[in-house]
Parts: C-alpha cells; sequence; structure tokens
C-alpha cells in the first residue's frame, strides 16, 4: 500500500504546483485578493457553497455544484480510462474523442428513434453507446494489428473521420430533426425520457447516474485489469509483447480486446452527456473531453484508481472554474491548470531531484550525467 | 584499481561477470568518468571527458555488444564522426576508398557498401576493429570479442591481433575463455569485484589457477564427463525436413531433420545467425512453419502456437532475455506467473490467485537463490544473471516434458552457469528431453549427448559424445570455407 | 506596447449575491445576466452583437481584461449603425450591471443560466438558438426569474415552438435582410458571378442563404442560377473560410455574402487579398456591421440586431415592463437590415435605390421573402 | 478544366507549407530519437509570437520570432526528454496543452479573445513570366513561404543523405550508443534536432498566423499539428515523404472545397460531411491497404541513457 502511495507523490505534488502557478498568474495579471478569490469560488463551484449553506442557505447552492462536478468528473473518469486501458495494452489511444463522437451518436440515435420501457431504453441506449466506440477503435485496432499501421496515425485520422462525418453530415443531414416551421435547432431529436440517465437529486442538480455509473465502471476496469487473468495477460502483452507471445498470451487479441475496451469506454462516456445533461447529439459534441482523457491518465499513472482520482479532481476544477469568470478571471484557467500539472509530472524527475538534493545535502544520489 | 598497459603488448583481462572489466574499460575510453583517480598517458595524466578524447589520443575500442547502426553501410559507420566531405557534402566515394585503403592495411576482407545488418557475425566484428583502427587507434580494447565467434573465426581475430602487435599496436582483449586466452596474451590481469587481484604471465600459469584467481576460490568441479548411452526413451521430437522462412522471406531453416528422446540433451552447435534461433522458435510455435513435418509429443509440429505448446509440455528458456523472456517492467512474481497464469496456484478460474502467486515464487527465490529474494522488486532491477535464474526457475518449475534452452548461462558467472548446468542434468535425468542451443561451443560438448551441427539452416553434422572433436564440429559450423577474412 | 491604464472606477462586480436581492429602495442598478454561446467574445458577429446591446448600450460600459470601464459618448455613438442612428426613443445609458459568462461547451449553458441567477440577476440572457433547450430548463426550474433567449422560440420535445410565463423570446428574419444584400450583391457584380460562404449546414444557416439566393434572382437573374453556395463546415476554422473563398475568387465570384462565424473572418481576409492583387471584388458581412475588419472590400453588413433586441429588453426591464412572448423581428420592426453602403461602386446611388425600394416592397407585404430552400425553389422573382 | 485544375493546385499550394514545415519539425526531431507529439502545441506557440511580434517590427522578423518561440517549447520538451529523460510522450502532451489553455489566457489578457489586432501580412510575390499561363500560373501569387516549402523539403532531404550531420542524425536515431561510442555527443545531436523541430513547428505555426492570415486566431492551429505528426509518419519519417504526405493533405482538402463550388450538384449525391471526410478516409484506406510496416527509427522514444547495455 505505501508503495502504492508513493507512486502516487508526484501526480499530487504536481497538480499542487500547477494550483500555486496559476494562482500567481492571476495575481500578477490582476492582484493577490483576485486570485485567492478566484480560488475560492473554484471551490464554490467544485463542491459547493458550503459557507452560504450553513448560513441558511438553499440546500441547491450544494447540490447543484457538486451535480455539476460529478457530471463532468464522469466525462473525464470514462475517457480518462479509455486512454489508460489501451495505454496498458500498449496502445496510445488519441482517438477517444473520436469514439466518444460515435458513442454519443448512437445514444442519442437509440434514445429518440426507438421507444421501450425505460427499464430496457436506457441499458439499450447505453450498450448502443458502447458497441459504437468500441467498433471504432477497433478499426484502428485492425489496422494496426493487421495492417501494420501505428495508431497514433490512424486514431488521428478516425477522429476526424467521425467529427465531420456526425457533425457535418449525419447531424445535419439524415438524423436532423423534424421542425414545423422554420426554427432552428442544433443536433438531433431529443430523447425519450425513458432513456435519460435518472437524476439523483431531484431537479435542482444535474447529478444523474451517469456518475456512479462511471464510478462502477473505473472499478470494473479496476478489477479486471489487476485482479483478473485477462486483465494480466493485457498488462503483459502491452510491456512486453514479445515475452508475452513467448509465453502463449494471444497478443493481439489482448491487444485488441484492449482496444475494444478503450473504445466502448470512450462511447459510454458519449452516452453520459447525451443521455444524462444534453438529451440529443449536440450540434457540435462538448468539450474535448477525449483528448482531456489523455491528461487525466497521464497524471493518473494509467491506473484505474489514480485516474478516477485525478478525474474526480479535476470535474470539481472544471466545474468550478465558470465561476472563476465572475471575477473577470480567464475562463481557460481550469485548462490551464491541468495542462500545467501534465508538464510537471513530465518534469517530475527534475523536481524530485531537486528536493532530493535539499534533504540529502552533499552527495544527490542519481542525478544522471549531462 | 590501477591496472598498467605496456605498448606494444597482447594484454587480457579475465574476471567473472560483473568484476568490472567493462567498466575499467568504458573509463579508459572515455564513457564513463572515473570519481576517483587518474589515467596517465606516456606518464602524462590526461582526462577523457568523452570518447573523442580517448580517440584523439589513440585509443580504440570494440564493445561487448557492438556498436553499430544496423541500417547504415560499413563505410558510413566507420567514417561516422569524421567523414571526408567535399565542399560540405559526404563525400562517399572518399571514404569507400579510406575503408578500403584500412581494410588493406591491416588485411580485412569487407565491402564498403555493404548495409551492416546484412552482415555475419563475423563480418561485424571486424567492422568494429576496422572503425578502431580506422581511427588511428595505438591501443585497441576487444571486449569479448570472440563471444559470438566460431573457432576458425576467432583464431583469425588472433591472428590479425597479433599482427597488429607486429606493426607497434596494443591490443587488450576481455575473454571469459581462459584456453584462448592462455594460447594469445601475453600478460594476463585479473580482475575480481571491481578490483585488480592478479597479474600474471602467459607462460608461467594455466587454466585451473587463473580460474582460482578469478572466483577467489576452487573452481566447481567441472562435470566429470559421463559415459555415453545411446538415447532410449521415448521420441518427444521428430522433425522431419522442416523448413522455415525469416522475415525478409529467405529459408532461414532447410530441411532441419532431427530428433530429441527423453531423457537425453541434444545440443546444437553453430555460429550465430544459422538458424538455431529460429529452429527453437519452430519448436516452441512462435515462429510458423513453411514446410515439413514432425511430431512434437506425439501431436503433428504444424500450426503449433505458444500456447499449444506449452499444453504438450513444451518449456523454453529463449535467448533474448529482456525481450522474451520477461517483462522487464512487471515484478518478479508476476514473471513467475507467466505462461501459467492461468493455472493453480497462479489462478483460481478467471481470477488471478495472489496468495498462491507468492508463496510459490518464494519458494523458488530461495531454491535458485535469486538475489534479493523480493518478488515485489520489478525484474528488472534484477540484475542480467539473476534474471537468468527467474527464467530458468520458471521454465523448470512448469515440469516439462521437453525443454527447449537456449543460450542459458549467457552473462551468468561460473557458479551460477554451473547451478544451471546441474539443474539440466537433474531435468535429464528425471526424463525430460532437453534440447540445448548455444553459441558457446565449449557449453554444448560438455552438456549434451548428442550434438546436432546448424550452419546456413542446414544440419551439416550429427555427432554422438564419443564422437566429438571440437576441430570437426567446428569446421561443420563453418561448412563451406571460412565465409570472410 | 503599453496598455492603458484600467480606468480607476466600476470596480469588477464581486459575487456579492450572498445577500439576497431583496428589493432595493433606492435606485440600485439592476443585474442583467448574459451567457454567451461557445463562439465567445470578440467574434466581430453575434456574440459580440449581443455584448454590445448590453455592454456598451445598457450599461454605457467597455469591458477590458476582465474588467469594466465607463465607455465613453463617442464610443457608443460609433457603435450604433446607421439605420438605427435615428432611433426613438434613442439609446442611452440604462442603470444595469451586467454579468457576462461565456461557456466551454455546450453541457455548460444550463449550469451557466443556473449560475447567473443564483448571482441574483434580474433577466438572464441566453443568446443563441443553441441555448435554447437550456433556457427551456432553468426557466421551468427558477419560475421566478426573467429570461430572455436570443435566435430562438422555446421548443417541446417534438420541437413545436410554445410558450414559457418567464421567457421572452427573440427571433430574427434573418432571410430579408440576406434578400437585401443578395439585390445589392446582384447590381454590384461585374462578373455576373456572386457566392455564398456558409458554416455548418444548418437550417438558419440554410435561411440566409435562401434569402440572399432570392435577393441575388430579384435584381440580376442572370447571376442567381450560377450562383455558387459553400459551406465549411464548421465556425471556428478561419483558415477553412479563407480556403473557401479563395476558391471562389479564383473562379471568377466577385461578390461574395458570408455567414459563417470565425470562419466569416477568413473569407473576409481572402477577399481582401484578392484586392490587395488588384482584382474588383467585395464581401458581405453578416449580424454585425463587420466594416472595420477590412474597410476596404466589405460591401456592406447583413445587420441582425441582438444588440437592439437585448437593449430593448433590458429597457423594458428597467421601465417595469418586461413581459414574456414571443418577438419576432424583421425588416419591418428594424430588426434586421444592412449596413451603411461606404464603399463607392459605379451606379452607387440607384442601386441603392432600387434596394429601399424592394425594402418598401418587404415592409409593404407585397414582396415575401423565402426562408427556406424549398421556399426559394417556388420563389418568383418580381423585379 | 484547366482552370478548375489551376484554382485547385492554387488552393493547394497556399494552404500547404504550415502543415509542411510542421511535419519536417517532426521527421527532424523523430529522426533523432525524439517523439514529438508537441508539434501542435509549438504551431501555436510559433503562430501566436510571430502575430504579436509582428505588431511591432516587420512581418519577417515577427516569423523569426515566431520560429524561436516554437523551439523555445522545444526546448521544454529537450529538457525533459533528452536531459531528465522523461518520457517523451507525457511531455510533448503537457506541452500542447499548456500551449493551448496559456495561448487563449494570453490572448484573452493582452488583446481580444478571438485574435490580435491585423498585422501587416507577408507579401504575395507574383512571378513575372509564368502568372497568367494556364496551370503554371497556379505558382505565382503566393507568398514567400509557400516557395520555402517547396524547396526545404529537398534541402532537408538533401541534408539527410548526403551531409554528415544527416549521418550522424540518422545514427543517432537508429543507435545512438554507436554514436556515444564514436565520441560525438548524442544529447548534441537530439538537442539540435528538438530545436530544429521546434523551429520547423514555430514555422509552421508563424505562416498560419501571417501568410495566411494577418493574425493570430485564437483556434490557431486548428489540429493541423496531429495532422501533420500524420503526414510525418505517413510519409515514414523522411523528409520528402512528409512533404509528399502534407501535400497530399492539403490537396484533398483544395478537391473538396473545389468540387463543392464547381460542381454543387455533386452535393446533391454526396453529403458535405462526406468531403470533408475525404482526404482522412483516403489516408486510412491507403494505409491499410498498403500496410505500414514500422519505418520508424529504432531507437525512436527511448531515452538514452549511456550505461545501459
Ligand atoms: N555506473 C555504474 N554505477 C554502478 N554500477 C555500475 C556502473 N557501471 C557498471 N556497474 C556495475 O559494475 C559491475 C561491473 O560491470 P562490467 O560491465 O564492467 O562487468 P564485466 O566485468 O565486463 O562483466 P561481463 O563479463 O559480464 O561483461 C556490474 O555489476 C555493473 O552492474
Ligand atoms: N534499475 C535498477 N534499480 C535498482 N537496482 C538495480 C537496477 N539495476 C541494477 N540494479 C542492481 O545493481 C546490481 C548490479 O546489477 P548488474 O546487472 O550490473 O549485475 P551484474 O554484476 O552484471 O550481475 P550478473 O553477472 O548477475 O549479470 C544488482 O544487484 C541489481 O540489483
Ligand atoms: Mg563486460
Ligand atoms: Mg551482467
Amino acid at each position: 500500500m505505501g508503495e502504492r502511495w508513493r507512486a502516487a507523490v508526484p501526480s499530487i505534488l504536481s497538480v499542487a504546483l500547477a494550483l500555486v502557478v496559476c494562482w500567481i498568474a492571476i495575481a500578477l495579471t490582476r492582484d493577490t485578493e483576485v486570485a485567492s478569490n478566484a480560488y475560492l469560488q473554484m471551490l464554490y463551484g467544485g463542491i459547493g457553497q458550503w459557507p452560504r449553506y450553513l448560513d441558511g442557505g438553499d440546500l441547491a447552492v450544494i447540490v447543484r455544484p457538486l451535480g455539476e462536478a460529478a457530471s463532468k468528473a464522469a466525462l473525464l473518469i470514462l475517457t480518462g480510462l479509455s486512454v489508460a486501458v489501451a495505454f496498458k495494452a500498449g496502445l496510445f489511444n488519441i482517438g477517444a474523442q473520436g469514439q466518444m463522437v460515435v458513442g454519443a451518436l448512437a445514444a442519442a440515435v437509440v434514445g429518440a428513434q426507438l421507444s421501450a420501457h425505460a427499464l430496457l431504453h436506457l441499458p439499450l441506449a447505453l450498450l448502443a453507446a458502447a458497441v459504437a466506440g468500441a467498433l471504432w477503435a477497433l478499426i484502428a485496432a485492425a489496422l494496426k494489428l493487421w495492417r501494420g499501421v501505428h495508431e497514433v496515425i490512424s486514431t488521428i485520422m478516425l477522429n476526424w473521420v467521425a467529427v465531420t462525418l456526425v457533425d457535418n453530415w449525419l447531424v445535419v443531414g439524415p438524423l436532423r430533426p423534424t421542425v414545423t416551421g422554420g426554427h432552428s435547432v442544433s443536433g438531433t431529436a431529443e430523447i425519450f425520457p425513458t432513456a435519460h440517465l435518472p437524476r439523483l437529486l431531484g431537479d435542482i442538480s444535474r447529478m444523474n447516474l451517469g456518475f456512479p455509473m462511471a464510478l462502477a465502471v473505473a472499478a470494473f476496469v479496476w478489477a479486471w485489469l489487476i485482479r483478473t487473468r485477462r486483465g494480466f495477460e493485457t498488462r503483459a502483452a502491452g510491456l512486453g509483447p514479445e515475452a508475452a507471445r513467448a509465453a502463449g498470451i494471444p497478443v493481439k487479441q489482448r491487444m485488441a480486446e484492449a482496444m475494444g475496451l478503450a473504445g466502448a469506454l470512450a462511447g459510454l462516456a458519449g452516452a453520459v452527456l447525451v443521455l444524462g445533461t444534453e438529451f440529443r447529439y449536440p450540434g457540435v459534441l462538448g468539450a474535448p473531453y477525449g483528448f482531456d482523457g489523455i491528461a487525466i491518465s497521464l497524471i493518473g499513472n494509467n491506473n484505474p484508481l489514480g485516474v478516477t482520482i485525478t478525474a474526480l479532481f479535476f470535474g470539481a476544477l472544471r466545474a468550478g472554474g465558470t465561476r472563476m469568470q465572475l471575477l473577470g478571471v480567464h475562463k481557460s484557467f481550469p485548462e490551464l491548470i491541468q495542462g500545467l500539472a501534465l508538464l510537471f509530472v513530465a518534469g517530475r524527475l527534475v523536481w524530485l531531484a531537486l528536493l532530493r538534493r535539499r534533504r540529502t545535502q552533499p552527495a544527490s544520489a542519481e542525478v544522471p550525467r549531462a | 584499481m590501477s591496472l598498467e598497459i605496456r605498448a606494444g603488448e597482447l594484454l587480457a583481462l579475465v574476471g567473472e561477470n560483473g568484476a568490472g572489466k567493462s567498466s575499467l574499460m568504458n573509463v579508459l575510453y572515455g564513457l564513463y568518468h572515473p570519481d576517483e583517480g587518474d589515467i596517465l598517458l606516456d606518464g602524462q595524466p590526461v582526462r577523457f571527458k568523452s570518447p573523442r578524447d580517448a580517440i584523439a589520443r589513440g585509443i580504440g575500442m570494440v564493445h561487448q555488444h557492438f556498436m553499430l547502426v544496423p541500417t547504415l553501410t560499413v563505410a558510413e559507420n566507420v567514417v561516422l564522426g569524421r567523414e571526408p566531405t567535399r565542399w560540405g557534402r559526404l563525400d562517399l566515394e572518399r571514404a569507400c576508398a579510406e575503408v578500403t585503403a584500412t581494410c588493406q592495411r591491416f588485411g580485412f576482407q569487407l565491402d564498403p557498401r555493404a548495409r551492416v545488418d546484412t552482415l555475419t557475425v563475423g563480418s561485424q566484428q571486424k567492422v568494429e576493429i576496422v572503425k578502431a583502427l580506422h581511427r588511428g587507434a595505438k591501443v585497441l580494447i576487444l571486449d569479448e570479442p570472440t563471444a559470438v565467434l566460431t573457432p576458425q573465426e576467432a583464431e583469425d581475430l588472433f591472428r590479425v591481433a597479433r599482427g597488429l602487435k607486429e606493426q607497434g599496436h596494443t591490443v587488450v582483449f576481455i575473454s571469459h575463455k581462459l584456453r584462448e586466452v592462455l594460447s594469445v596474451a601475453e600478460r594476463i590481469a585479473v580482475m575480481r569485484r571491481g578490483a585488480l587481484v592478479a597479474e600474471v604471465k602467459a607462460a608461467e600459469t594455466h587454466v585451473a589457477e587463473l580460474a582460482n584467481l578469478m572466483v577467489g576460490e576452487s573452481r566447481p568441479g567441472q562435470g566429470t564427463v559421463e559415459p555415453y548411452q545411446p538415447p532410449t526413451g521415448e521420441v518427444l521430437l521428430e522433425a522431419l525436413a522442416l523448413k522455415a522462412l525469416g522475415e525478409d522471406g529467405r529459408a532461414v531453416l532447410d530441411g532441419v531433420t532431427l530428433t530429441v528422446h527423453a531423457g537425453e540433451i541434444v545440443g546444437i552447435a553453430g555460429v550465430d545467425g544459422n538458424g538455431q534461433r529460429e529452429l527453437a522458435e519452430v519448436i516452441t510455435g512462435l515462429r510458423p512453419l513453411a514446410e515439413g513435418q514432425g511430431t512434437l509429443l506425439n501431436r503433428p509440429l504444424s500450426a503449433l502456437s505458444p500456447d499449444e505448446a506449452r499444453r504438450r509440455g513444451v518449456s523454453h528458456v529463449p535467448e533474448d532475455r529482456l525481450r522474451r523472456a520477461v517483462v522487464k517492467d512487471m515484478s518478479v512474481e508476476e514473471n513467475m506467473a507467466l505462461g501459467r497464469q492461468g493455472h493453480p496456484p497462479f489462478a483460481r478460474g478467471p481470477w488471478l490467485d495472489f496468495a498462491g502467486r507468492r508463496e510459490r515464487t518464494q519458494k523458488l527465490l530461495g531454491a535458485y537463490d535469486v538475489r534479493p529474494p523480493d518478488p515485489l522488486l520489478p525484474v528488472q532491477a534484477l540484475s542480467g544473471g539473476n534474471q537468468q535464474k527467474v527464467v530458468v526457475a520458471r521454465e523448470l518449475d512448469s515440469q516439462p516434458k521437453l525443454l527447449v534452452v537456449v543460450q542459458p548461462t549467457r552473462g551468468l558467472d561460473i557458479s551460477a552457469v554451473a547451478q544451471v548446468h546441474a539443474r539440466l542434468r537433474e531435468e535429464r535425468a528425471r526424463g525430460v528431453g532437453v534440447l540445448l542451443i548455444s553459441l558457446d561451443l565449449e557449453e554444448v560438448l560438455t552438456m549434451s549427448d548428442r550434438v546436432y551441427v546448424l550452419f546456413e539452416g542446414k544440419v551439416t553434422g550429427t555427432f554422438t559424445r564419443p564422437e566429438f572433436d571440437e576441430r570437426e564440429i567446428g569446421r561443420r559450423m563453418t561448412c563451406a570455407e571460412p565465409a570472410h577474412g | 506596447k503599453k496598455e492603458e491604464p484600467p480606468t480607476p472606477t466600476a470596480p469588477a462586480q464581486q459575487p456579492q449575491a450572498e445577500a439576497k436581492p431583496a428589493e432595493p429602495p433606492a435606485p440600485k442598478a439592476l443585474k442583467i445576466g448574459l451567457v454567451i454561446d461557445v463562439g465567445g467574445r470578440g467574434d466581430h458577429s453575434f456574440n459580440d452583437a449581443a455584448l454590445r446591446g448590453l455592454e456598451t448600450w445598457a450599461a454605457g460600459k467597455r469591458y477590458e481584461g476582465g474588467k469594466y470601464a465607463p465607455a465613453s459618448a463617442e464610443e457608443v455613438k460609433q457603435s450604433i449603425t446607421q439605420d438605427l442612428a435615428n432611433l426613438q426613443p434613442p439609446i442611452t445609458a440604462l442603470n444595469v450591471e451586467p454579468l457576462v459568462i461565456q461557456s466551454k461547451s455546450p453541457e455548460d449553458y444550463e449550469p451557466n443560466l443556473d449560475l447567473l441567477v443564483e448571482q441574483g440577476s434580474d433577466l438572464t440572457i441566453g443568446n443563441g438558438f443553441l441555448l435554447e433547450s437550456a433556457v427551456e430548463a432553468t426557466a421551468k426550474k427558477q419560475p421566478k426569474a426573467k429570461f430572455l433567449l436570443v435566435d430562438s422560440l422555446i421548443l417541446d420535445a417534438e420541437n413545436k415552438p410554445y410558450s414559457l410565463p418567464n421567457v421572452r423570446t427573440v427571433t430574427f428574419k434573418e432571410n430579408e435582410g440576406s434578400f437585401l444584400v443578395g439585390a445589392l450583391a446582384g447590381l454590384v457584380s461585374k462578373t455576373g458571378k456572386v457566392g455564398f460562404v456558409g458554416g455548418m449546414e444548418v437550417p438558419i444557416i440554410k435561411r440566409f442563404e435562401a434569402g440572399y439566393r432570392a435577393g441575388v434572382k430579384t435584381t440580376n437573374a442572370k447571376a442567381a442560377p450560377g450562383l455558387v453556395a459553400v459551406y465549411t463546415g464548421s465556425f471556428d476554422n478561419v483558415a477553412a473560410g479563407k480556403q473557401v473563398a479563395q476558391d471562389l475568387l479564383k473562379k471568377g465570384v466577385d461578390v461574395i455574402f458570408q455567414a459563417a462565424g470565425a470562419d466569416g473572418l477568413g473569407v473576409i481576409q481572402a477577399v481582401k487579398e484578392a484586392r490587395a492583387a488588384g482584382k474588383q471584388v467585395w464581401v458581405i458581412g453578416v449580424d454585425s456591421d463587420q466594416s472595420h475588419v477590412a474597410p476596404e472590400v466589405v460591401l456592406t453588413s447583413m445587420l441582425k440586431h441582438v444588440d437592439l433586441a437585448i437593449y430593448h429588453a433590458c429597457r423594458d426591464l428597467t421601465e417595469g415592463k418586461f413581459a414574456a412572448g414571443d418577438v419576432v423581428l424583421g425588416l419591418k420592426e428594424g430588426g434586421v437590415g444592412y449596413a451603411e453602403v461606404r464603399l463607392d461602386f459605379p451606379g452607387k446611388a440607384e442601386a441603392l435605390q432600387k434596394v429601399e425600394a424592394l425594402r418598401q416592397r418587404i415592409n409593404s407585404g407585397e414582396l415575401k421573402v423565402p426562408g427556406t430552400m424549398d421556399e426559394f425553389a417556388a420563389f418568383q422573382a418580381t423585379p | 478544366m484547366l482552370e478548375l485544375l489551376e484554382a485547385l493546385l492554387f488552393s493547394t499550394l497556399d494552404a500547404a507549407p504550415a502543415l509542411i514545415f510542421a511535419a519536417l519539425g517532426g521527421v527532424l526531431s523523430e529522426r533523432a530519437g525524439v517523439v514529438n507529439v508537441g508539434v501542435e502545441g509549438q504551431m501555436r506557440a510559433g503562430a501566436f509570437c510571430a502575430a504579436v511580434a509582428a505588431l511591432f517590427m516587420p512581418t519577417p522578423l515577427g516569423v523569426v520570432l515566431g520560429m524561436l518561440a516554437g523551439a523555445g517549447l522545444a526546448a521544454i520538451h529537450g529538457y525533459l526528454s533528452i536531459r531528465w529523460r522523461s518520457d517523451q510522450v507525457v511531455s510533448g502532451m503537457a506541452i500542447n496543452l499548456v500551449a493551448l489553455a496559456g495561448g487563449t489566457f494570453l490572448l484573452e489578457s493582452l488583446y481580444s479573445p478571438n485574435g490580435t489586432p491585423a498585422i501587416e501580412q507577408l507579401p504575395r510575390w507574383t512571378l513575372p513570366l509564368i502568372h497568367g499561363v494556364p496551370l503554371l500560373g497556379a505558382l505565382s501569387e503566393h507568398s514567400g513561404m509557400t516557395y520555402l516549402a517547396l524547396v526545404l523539403p529537398f534541402v532537408f532531404h538533401a541534408v539527410l543523405t548526403h551531409t554528415p550531420i544527416g549521418l550522424r542524425l540518422r545514427a543517432v536515431g537508429e543507435k545512438p550508443h554507436a554514436v556515444a561510442t564514436l565520441g560525438l555527443s548524442v544529447q548534441g545531436l537530439r538537442w539540435g534536432a528538438v530545436l530544429g523541430g521546434g523551429l520547423l513547428a514555430g514555422l509552421g505555426g508563424a505562416v498560419l498566423s501571417t501568410a495566411v492570415l494577418d493574425r493570430f486566431e485564437q483556434h490557431t492551429p486548428a489540429g493541423l499539428g496531429f495532422m501533420a505528426l500524420a503526414a510525418m509518419v505517413f510519409g515514414r519519417w523522411t523528409p520528402l515523404g512528409a512533404f509528399g504526405a502534407a501535400s497530399f493533405f492539403a490537396f484533398g482538402n483544395a478537391l473538396r472545397i473545389g468540387l463543392a463550388s464547381s460542381a454543387p450538384g455533386i452535393l446533391e449525391f454526396i453529403p458535405q460531411g462526406f468531403l470533408l471526410a475525404l482526404p482522412y478516409l483516403l489516408t486510412l484506406i491507403l494505409l491499410a491497404v498498403q500496410g505500414q510496416r514500422s519505418s520508424a527509427p529504432a531507437a525512436l522514444g527511448t531515452p538514452y541513457e549511456q550505461e545501459s547495455r
């Protein structure tokens, strides 16, 4: 256990460092008071306005921000896991964005075109999203395993293909909802309430089943990866494909499975967005959560638990980030913090060495030669 | 530690694995930097910041692992770093001419335009030497140059070394083969644990003494020669005219026929790159069979997968340890489970069995004296020898019927080698068939009951123990006239 | 390189909304919240129009580096297009305080509206049809708060319009404005080839196209069949807009109308470069008067007075007259139009006369401008 | 027909340079063995700094500053991945994220949220002889960057194959230890390549804000950096291959635009979205058909450790 915590230390310090750097950036462009206030607002937006609630405020000032943070976190958990699972199999999935797009579309189509009982409709829509995402990812896997096409290039291409085909053709063409009169609507037809992810805290908060579902999926991925024979084989295939092959592990199959799972996870993220908050495939799919997944996965050490914690943190940060605008602080700070945190994770050797040198005064242990 | 190297001598450096021979030479060559101490050249203290300085002072080194860029040509490899140019442009013509000239001066035959990865190991070795000489090296350091050469090629190399010495060069060479050390070197320096423990004149010592100096104690008894009994066990592997293709589509195995019985060790002798690796791959299901047939443990050899081979009872200690035998970022216990991760005690149904795995790992680590015996350590944190012990432990622990071992003692020190050899003999006694593939002819000859010699993918000779003749086998290993040089 | 020192007034609004907005006794500034869509500030078109209506006109302020400074009278005057210069009553600053939130992605619209309501905004504006569902959901959740939805009606799950008691909607007849600039384009074109560049191929942009085509057909029947309409596929890719426009220009098109968000800036860029290379070419801007982007080539701009709609809503609110309902702004209501034509071209006076005549015909209801491509197919041009 | 072709060619030549430079930057860095997924971020830095600089000085000088900015980001990448042997993919992705969010932040704090003020654009050159000649005329009327982009890949190719420095670069990407034992500095070579790659990527970005547009626009480069990586891989890590792939992508895009405007009827049958996806689909299909056995430099992505054997 101690070992595992030690592995998390660089990530935690990196995030803290990023927070400090951004605080300084705000303080420099504005002043220290604004910077501190901005962080306070971010906190309020992320985990609720507790002081105001304790002052006798409405419960909404807590559950609404929590709901927003949870929705964002659910998306980040799923895309982060998507990237992490692929990493574990030795594949770099830059394509989570595209997989999320097709997943979201599938959920929107099943949610709107099919009518069924709620007990059936929602699972069907989720399943459709997972399958669509998985199939999309499997294209890249197939190209990699049988044609030797590097997955970085194929997933980048598949992202573009998904976005252009869906946003510029399907959504504005065949799947355009029927509109009486000349009203402008964006996106596909609205899904039936039977396919909604149920709200958990009533109408005031957008907290929905997507969040516990994402947590459950994370637990599933963790169990699969760490506890099962399949997961073991997948990790072996990712870390040492040749050795895994020699050990009788069907490496290609495991890699394809992992990529399929990665796609399914990203597809589910799309479904959570569509079935949880948007209720249709919007004209343009939300923020680039698929790309955020890369950062989340890397900061979280590509480990399901780390990814979940990282996603929770950044989900809250980004939900709260909007409130910074109330102080006139720029809207891109949460992203900046995320980027800097990743940069510091990448550079952890540098500052770990600095720390170590300060602790053990004379001889620094393993500073590589220049 | 101090070592004196005299001008114009042939000095040999011996010592156990990890004694620090390569490290010392790398310091001399400016690749590593000494924490303390000085290097004196012609009595002057010098400081080599990088190999560039060492090269400028006339020191050349041929590394234990080849330092050639495989995608470049011989000439490009040789001139790299001191390229002849014409108007800023790389002058390949001149480079080739220069390299040809150097080759002629020292009596090598190399095609300067050939890509290095198309050359045989022996030729690559020569490219390395030419590289050093081309830079005007007066002192030539050869780190285990004969490890991958046939006796003939090694003999060739020593002729070159003596020739260089005649021309006034100094040659330092490192080797584990004490007999060749004695026959070539004039002076021998022995290292142990990073220190120089003895310097002796070749003429005044013998193998046993050197071995004692190296290990610091009497050498574990060299397996006494056992009497030969023709194999009687059931036939485990019967291969008929096997043919397999390499990555480039050429036949790397060309009509190989062999049998392995239960309870015998069958050795495969051959120079690196003559199909030994591919033979092991075919038998373990890693490489598809192009033609030919055979039976492996009573079922056909064709369409074999690694998984299927394991299920039939084949264990495999591959040659390329870090690539094929272990997943270096995984822990020791995870590596212990590799290949049998689905069976007790490593798994229970679809779930991994952590307790069972830990218990078995700890037992094996103890039995094989792996140091440190920590099942949670990533395998890459173990020394090479200990990694090899992990692999051998795993493969023998899975109760194989047929054991395919390739270079099982590469990188092991004397006592570890003896241990592995003993284990292999134990397996034989248990009735396991062992196919031993090694580049070390001495190892093949001491261990095997029968030997097949492979050359260019063909079997060019079979010998039973009473017929072993090192020179004849060596000749078969290079069947046609010596290829180069 | 020097930044102007921030004027030491009007501090950024504090999140002091903790204090419940108990009805103020004194004339306390009303808070107007505005959520703009992902296009963001500074798009020189739709969002900037909304910000102009709220910040410059209603609040009399200038946004700068996260803070507000008072806008000078000159600034305010310059921001008012010619067609509104004589508006009665004239545009004057009101006692309102703007609260603007930029959205980063579509799923943020709803929480952003929620946030503004929570911050105590007396009127919350959703700018753009993309915010339709968000405004709908928030308005239902917050029946006491007032909302203004710009550019769309409230639609139910079947996309049928309905109304909510606390939401005012404003929509525009873009086709009528587009018709007039189309008519002008037909008159200006020398080569007889005019073009249209749209962003994504969504119905609202199609409405621009239909009106534009009808306008061209009315004044230049020969140019109509060959009118090329190209869609860039995005609203945020300037380079794509430029490339599309370059292609049109290479093919002899000399007047381009763009309705493509940020891509439109690329269109203007391409025309500017073609003009620099000596070609006689024009571009028509959209939503706001885009003349300042490239004065030498922007013939005019199809105006969509989002600014006015928002200003009116603010004024109604301060005067206590704000009412829910659906407002449709067409040419007659001054909700759409075209910006002052500052460039000269042969026969300018005559052309403008013709266009104004068409305006009269539309205002009188004699000429019905098609709003969809189907309607356009049935449209008979009557010069 | 000829006219259509000319328009197509012109459009390709106008749009391709940024992609070409960035792809070459990727090739330079990766041939030396350092993975460079940070091209997108380096382009963004280049575009931003070039535009900002050009507000105060002649545009060509601004372009140079943009290149330096790209190299600046590359230096962070180099410091982490060469000096400290960090994971190259992580540090590249981090650079992308920081450049994206940081660029947005700086842009809004310094200028307006959507772009810098307009700058003086790089001039377009009218080539005297061929201007107006059918087809060939497409070569005229471009900024100097287009001509540079047509020449640079060949220069780069020549350097890589025919000069000592090229030989060393190739060697260091294949087997750094061999290079080190010859007394050459692996670190030095890699630093050079990474910084050079940064300069090129920065140039690619600068082209976007000084030649394609006349300001930095908030979304720049909108995924072009990733396209450049794709072009690099598609072009098998060779300068000419990357050049060809980048030109192919630009051509595919131009073709789509050309089709939409010259044959609008086609849109009745083939939706716009298909045309937009066409270049990417074509690339995927081509890759699937020809296969893409790894031609990456052997040591790509593995940090060089002197004492690893
Ligand atoms: N820079 C270093 N820091 C710490 N230990 C080192 C370093 N370099 C080498 N060693 C260790 O020093 C020992 C000597 O290594 P060296 O490669 O010189 O052995 P060797 O005598 O050449 O062995 P072999 O016969 O296997 O080639 C090994 O244990 C090695 O791991
Ligand atoms: N990455 C590492 N992390 C921690 N310890 C290491 C690492 N690499 C090597 N060591 C330790 O350093 C010591 C020397 O390792 P090395 O591989 O050089 O041994 P060696 O002398 O070559 O032994 P052998 O002859 O068995 O190969 C070993 O005890 C090993 O555990
Ligand atoms: Mg050694
Ligand atoms: Mg060793």
